[in-house]
């Protein structure tokens, strides 16, 4: 059976490499041309518990996973439980029979429905009986995964061997020899096949977090900053692993406001600097914030947001935070907000915030959620297509840090210089000596608050408002990575709608949207109260038809939304 | 209040400066008789003392936390940051991180860095990042109206506390011995000729210096007498860890100098294995060659 | 010459005691039955520079004090310089010949006015001469002060006596003596008089943040924390001064981070705890208020802006905190933020926050200004006004903290009391135990969503919106410190207009509003970016027809604004 | 995930008792092996053995920080808060503030506490505030999959320090002791009756307890062999402070049991100087009284 869209799932216990299995599965799909995206639900905890892994793939650009999986692999009885569920019609589950005593063959009917459970076909393969033949089973079982794939897929077992050859290499021959025989567990005990065509070409599979350092170390990136905290820390992780390749500098310190504050002081001497977290350390960098935005240093910072308020829900996504990340920091100063709705505007984004900050000395927050953060897909970035800071830097000749000048932004010098350069957190004169006087203060003021408007000038040049199919067509608004979700299920529902996306939200696109005003949309996003909703009421008149929103954590599944959409539009 | 820059540049000095090539115009606001004056005359002389050794002031930057102490932002005609109250040891990280070829001098108060800004102390300490800490140490929180600092001792009257504080002080020597300071020495606002000197050997020292200098404030803590006759320079130079420690925890004298001294990798050079972030920072064809490899491999 | 609006202005140096002068003509002017207003301006120093202290009296309520003094006091030199353009017509400037060498008898004319330097007399006194016969002549100055308000206001040698012997205890033979020989020396300079009626009664002389920290103790206050930080140390200082009459338990512990913490701690064990900064220290606490509104502790701060951002000006003042006020912390969750007006209503509003802190288990913000903090007046508080927390309190019985009610709000429990009760910055099920199950992640956004309505409803029994005034008149709107202001110039400048005032900003007080939908206010406020009338525009509905805005540190001046509202009205 | 009480209150447990009547029905989700299973059974055993005492379980409530030491909060049939990252010690100040009859144990991690919060267990042992904090030493970052801790020795390779960690680690034993703490002891999870009596002599002790419980973390910083060898209990009591920092300092042995122990004031009976905030808090008319006493004076 020959699929548009297919759907992979592999699920078991947090470090049995569930994770893994997925990418595992991605990359070979994407080494075969094809697209895919992969989504990971994980838990707060490190063994044990519930992971899982779907992989969704089509020779088409696709934008999320699917909730029916053609391909279950489950490794324990808990996946069997979760997921049984999730099979798609025709789909095959395989899983142990230790694991799940109660699914054995007799389930199967002739036509590959198990009646009593639902649709799809449930096989047991010994996938942990023939795991302990070998030293640490534990460790092995995810290659049942890659074994299971290959043969529902009609791939040969050599090709099976070169998939584990170059994923499993650890302990590789009984790899190998483990992952034979499961195929051949797999071939004996299904008919099912699903024999996936060949995409136009492969394409790097990348998670959003690697397409934001990407897109940061485009952008001329030399400091990284970040105390752990999930979904930011992968950002981190593969900044600190390719530093060296990357020309970035990497540091992780004390805590979240040594980060900020670290991050302004090497920024302040000319370090493009960049800093990343989730909603709590965010929070902890907000007197960092407006420290910047009053000294005028730039500062590019990465937010990426999970379910909240505070500790809330780690591993989970929400768009909670989008008024925060437009609010933070206390007095008046510019900032710069965007929020990327695919991996491939995340590197463009980036960029372009870098740029931004430079430019105009200001704080830039690339606002994502861990939606985008984790997932990975395979993505075409446009490499050379990434901004590049052009910042105004000052001729030597008596320098004053906080010039007032006719071009708004007063250029900078980085010491050694020759010249003195005071940066401060006090209202100052131009040459950055601390000021009461009301004239100054009033001149200074001014001076910043010009900036707005200017930074909207230059913001207006670049795509802030991405519109997605027949703009005569009903409007759905997005934002953020619910896009991917949004298009998806328009995709995959065969939905009649435009998707209009702002992903510049401060400034907020206005000028793009005043034909709009007074239209009804419907209205998209991951947050309980709406915040998107009242920030587009708010700020471009425009009232929602009606809301759809979901706030468990989890992403949107593309076929429910597609019908949850098809309700509200008609 | 400030005045706008009036020198006349024709006379040698640069546009900003005021009574010296190292002062800026902006009005002194510290009380007469602070200890503070003594404290900027002494890094101005050791700023001297370092162009001396060919680092010029060029290559010397500056942080500053908030508070009377910081206001020598102002005052010293240095670069720097003019950072956030208890962050100024985070930021001057940040600046050495960025170029390492910089020497960075961070001014701190006794509040502001053992109170607010504790944990950027000993995080530097820890990891020996190489800058220098000037601690203005009047044992109160000055520009906010006198209250009681974490060095204040128990039963300090302030306004936060007016039934007397019910904490004993730390000490701020012992704690940045033990979390690993590599430079760690006390100097006294009334003896401007050794602090000199401990702010320079605290430059020149690679690694992470710590100067604890004792600064009465005439108007909520003043302790000229006291310093005066407990704060002399101690015999000889660094000590060995246990007997600097032993010598931090004394009351009853308080001897200024260096007070231990040590070797270890610092925190910039071991993270950046080499790389000067800012001067090697590479070009636009170098970053995107480097994020086409990661994309291709 | 007896004036409606009567100005005493006393300037010199950080430490020689000019608020101390001005508060204690306040007092006297308050002990004769007069409404006063006293402004303090002085800068972020200890000793030195330039302070002054301006107090305006009447027999009717006064929301300012005035540009134009009537009576000056230039204690030195600098002083002299900055107020001597500030004589109103007919006033008299006393000063010292040692500091103002060019100041003597010679420049008044024979009218009392003095032609080269505009209006007024200007007559030189010995106040430092005299003063250097005594002890510690700088500390002995204020008295100056005291003694010229005196005889120029026609109160007898006695009445001085009597004043000094009240106010200026330490060493008061000398200062007696002192205040005697500048009193006779005022009497012999000048002839111009000002005597002042009585008015009806004596009223309390109160600061801004004294009344916040009443309001606090009137409904129920144990735990206050706080860090010191311009211009919120006054509230910490009061309280810590008063601790044991108050019943009050003051902590000032390392930081913000702790002091927002150790609140959270206090009101999870059943304490009302209050906390209370600026805009820096209050960046820092922001993850505790997420904290607090997931764990749903009641928690009831105080924020008093400064001139920002950052560091900023911080003896200054400006309404620069509104948007940061109304959207700290990340996620979403309940809170409610009030501004109060005037004196009197900062007592009301704060205790009417921690009712509701108390009541809905949320975040309280009483959002003010330095100009409200730190100006004292003459005040008719309503003590039995104040509301008085009635939280839901469980009774004993299977308890869950979290039980999701009929009633909204989950009754609360404090240990010792046999039960368990777990609060948690997680998202939690109703026991407080962590949950990452969809569907209680959903349930309980909202549970807590649902307070957004409940606590709405609560606050339209609230005075939210002051009208002050016709409300035919044309409109103005105004917020915060700045009514005192923009009432005063109503006043002065016997405007035509109504004067609108939304105490509470979140929830935003639309229900009051709705009439005004497209009508076209002046709106006044002390921010450069316009936050309050683009708050006004995003919430009701309402567009500025001119907007009056000031944001150099200093409040407003009454017959300056009173003549920009007069252009801007017409 | 965890699942709703299923218990049967008939049974004499209460609704969200799991095992027993100190274990709620949370699903506990920390590996196999780990350490922090030994932590939360010496905690229940503690707890029974200050009900022996008479310290009635109601009154003893915990605080956590964020990490895996803090899922006990999930476990552990007490009342009390589920914190932040870093700010659990905090929380538990003011806890203790507010009814200082409670006594209160704070699970705290080695990364939340000595990183993220290092400033507020200095400050809890600086101002003695009686808290007993437990601190799931395990040298790592687990909970965030294994960053290098500030316990993490040079070198450590984790995922935000893949060429080794830079920085030497801190000590928690000789800090606190050199802050104030007037309890200080070291555990391990190998030795539960050990723990057991740290932790219930923790809370007996008025005034600021610090148990540095080494927890080996299976997974990512698997020290079992070593602290089997190393972490014996220590012949005799508490030592004298000198003594006690000696002893702090030595790597090569990891004796257990209570190092350090002494008397001081309290910071809760310094500064409430006697009340109890929520017990002996005024009436709406005391209130009143109290603002018109301040309005008329
Ligand atoms: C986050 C924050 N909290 C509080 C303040 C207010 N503040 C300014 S200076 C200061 C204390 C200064 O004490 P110290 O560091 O000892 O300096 P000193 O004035 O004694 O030199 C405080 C609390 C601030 N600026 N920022
Ligand atoms: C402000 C903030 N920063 C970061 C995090 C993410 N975070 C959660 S647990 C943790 C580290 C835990 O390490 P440790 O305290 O040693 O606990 P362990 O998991 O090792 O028991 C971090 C960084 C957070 N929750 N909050
Ligand atoms: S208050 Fe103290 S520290 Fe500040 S300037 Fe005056 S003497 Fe110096
Ligand atoms: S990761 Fe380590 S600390 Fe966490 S539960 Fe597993 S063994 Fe324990
Ligand atoms: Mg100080
Ligand atoms: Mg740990």
């Amino acid at each position: 059976m020959s699929r548009d869209v297919f759907t992979y799932l592999v699920g078991g216990k947090a470090g049995e490499g569930v994770k893994k299995a997925g990418s595992v599965s991605a990359n070979l799909f994407a080494e075969m041309g094809r697209f895919a995206f992969q989504y990971d639900d994980y838990q707060s905890l490190v063994r044990g518990g519930h992971n899982f892994s779907v992989v969704t793939t089509a020779t088409r650009d696709v934008g999320s996973h699917y909730g029916k999986a053609d391909l279950i692999v489950a490794l324990d009885a808990l996946s069997y439980g979760k997921h049984r569920g999730s099979l798609a019609p025709g789909g095959v589950l395989v899983c142990d029979p230790e694991s799940v005593p109660g699914a054995d063959a007799a389930r199967n009917s002739a036509d590959g429905s198990a009646p009593d459970d639902g649709p799809g076909t449930v096989v047991t393969v010994p996938i942990r009986a023939e795991a302990k033949k070998y030293p640490l089973p534990g460790l092995r079982v995810g290659v049942a995964g890659a074994a299971t794939l290959c043969a529902v897929t009609g791939l040969t077992a050599d090709a099976l061997e070169e998939l584990i050859r170059a994923e499993y290499p650890r302990d590789l021959e009984n790899n190998v020899a483990y992952g034979r025989a499961i195929y051949a567990a797999v071939l004996a005990a299904t008919d099912v096949r699903f024999p996936l065509e060949r995409g136009d070409r492969a394409r790097p599979l990348l998670a959003g977090n690697e397409c934001i350092a990407l897109g940061a170390v485009a952008a001329g990136l030399d400091v990284y900053a970040a105390y752990p905290m999930t979904p930011s820390s992968s950002l981190l992780h593969y900044l600190a692993k390719h530093d060296d390749e990357l020309g970035v500098t990497v540091m992780h310190p004390e805590s979240e406001i040594a980060v900020a504050n670290i991050a302004v002081g090497a920024a302040s001497m000319g370090a493009r600097a960049m800093v990343g977290s989730s909603g709590g350390g965010f929070a902890l960098m907000e007197e960092a914030l407006s420290f910047a935005g009053m000294a005028e240093i730039p500062l590019l910072c990465m937010l990426s947001a999970r379910s909240g308020p505070s500790t809330g829900v780690p591993t989970y996504t929400e768009q909670a935070d989008l008024r925060f990340a437009l609010n933070q920091g206390h007095g008046e100063f510019s900032r710069v907000v965007a929020s990327p709705g695919s991996f491939a505007e995340a590197y463009r984004v980036t960029a372009e915030l870098m740029d931004i900050a430079w430019r105009f000395q200001t704080v830039g927050i690339v606002l994502t959620e861990k939606h985008l953060s984790e997932c990975s897909a395979t993505v075409d970035i446009d490499v050379e297509g990434a901004a590049w800071p052009e910042p105004s830097l000052a001729l030597t000749g008596a320098y004053r840090r906080y010039a007032v000048t006719e071009d708004v932004v007063s250029p900078m010098l980085f010491p050694p210089s020759g010249e003195l350069v005071k940066w401060s957190s006090y209202e100052h004169d131009e040459y950055g000596v601390t000021t009461e006087d009301g004239e100054t203060i009033t001149l200074m003021h001014d001076k910043r608050n010009r900036k707005l408007a200017t930074i909207e000038e230059h913001v207006k040049n670049l795509s802030t408002v991405v519109w997605h199919g027949d703009p005569d067509a009903p409007l759905i608004f997005t934002y953020g990575s619910t896009t991917m979700s949004v298009l998806e299920a328009v995709r995959a529902g065969g939905l009649n709608a435009a998707v209009v996306q702002p992903v510049y939200l401060e400034p907020f696109p206005t000028w793009e949207l005043e034909g709009l005003k007074g239209t009804r949309p419907v209205v998209v996003e991951q947050s309980s109260t709406g915040q998107f909703e009242t920030l587009l009421r708010e700020k471009a008149g425009i009232e929602a038809l009606a809301s759809v929103r979901r706030y468990d954590g989890r992403p949107f599944e593309p076929l429910e939304l597609a019908r949850e959409l098809e309700e509200v539009l008609s | 209040m400030t005045k706008r820059p009036t020198a006349d540049p024709s006379c040698g000095l640069p546009a900003w400066a005021g009574q010296d090539d190292l002062t800026t115009y902006g009005e002194n606001t510290w009380c007469p008789g602070c200890g503070n004056f003594a404290i900027l005359n002494a890094a101005k002389a050791a700023v001297r003392s370092l162009e001396g050794d060919g680092i010029g002031r060029d290559r010397i930057v500056m942080a500053a936390g908030i508070g009377q102490h910081a206001k020598i932002f102002d005052y010293l005609g240095l670069s720097g940051v003019y950072s956030l109250h208890g962050r100024a040891i985070a930021v001057a990280q940040g600046m050495k991180l960025a170029n390492p070829d910089l020497s960075v001098i961070v001014f701190v108060g006794d509040g502001d860095t053992m109170g607010e800004g504790l944990a950027h102390l000993l995080f530097a300490a820890k990891r020996n990042a190489d800058v220098t800490v000037v601690m203005h140490d009047n044992g109160v929180y000055a520009l906010t109206t006198g209250q009681r600092s974490p060095l204040s001792p128990e039963g300090y009257k302030g306004p936060s506390t007016p039934h007397g504080n019910t904490e004993q002080p730390l000490n701020p020597l012992v704690l940045t011995l033990e979390a690993g300071a590599t430079f760690v020495a006390r100097g006294y606002s009334g003896d401007i000729a050794g602090l000199t000197g401990l702010i320079a050997d605290g430059v020149r020292h690679k690694g992470f210096s710590f100067i604890d200098v004792l600064q009465p404030c005439v108007t909520f803590n003043n302790r000229y007498a006291e310093y005066n006759e407990l704060a002399k320079p101690m015999d000889g130079g660094p000590l060995s860890f246990d007997d600097a420690l032993a010598l931090a925890r004394v009351q009853e004298t308080l001897p200024t100098g260096i007070l231990y001294r040590a070797e270890r990798g610092s925190a910039e050079e071991l993270l950046t294995r080499g790389r000067n972030p800012v001067r090697d920072s590479g070009c636009r064809s170098d970053r995107l060659a480097a994020v086409r490899l990661l994309l291709d491999g």
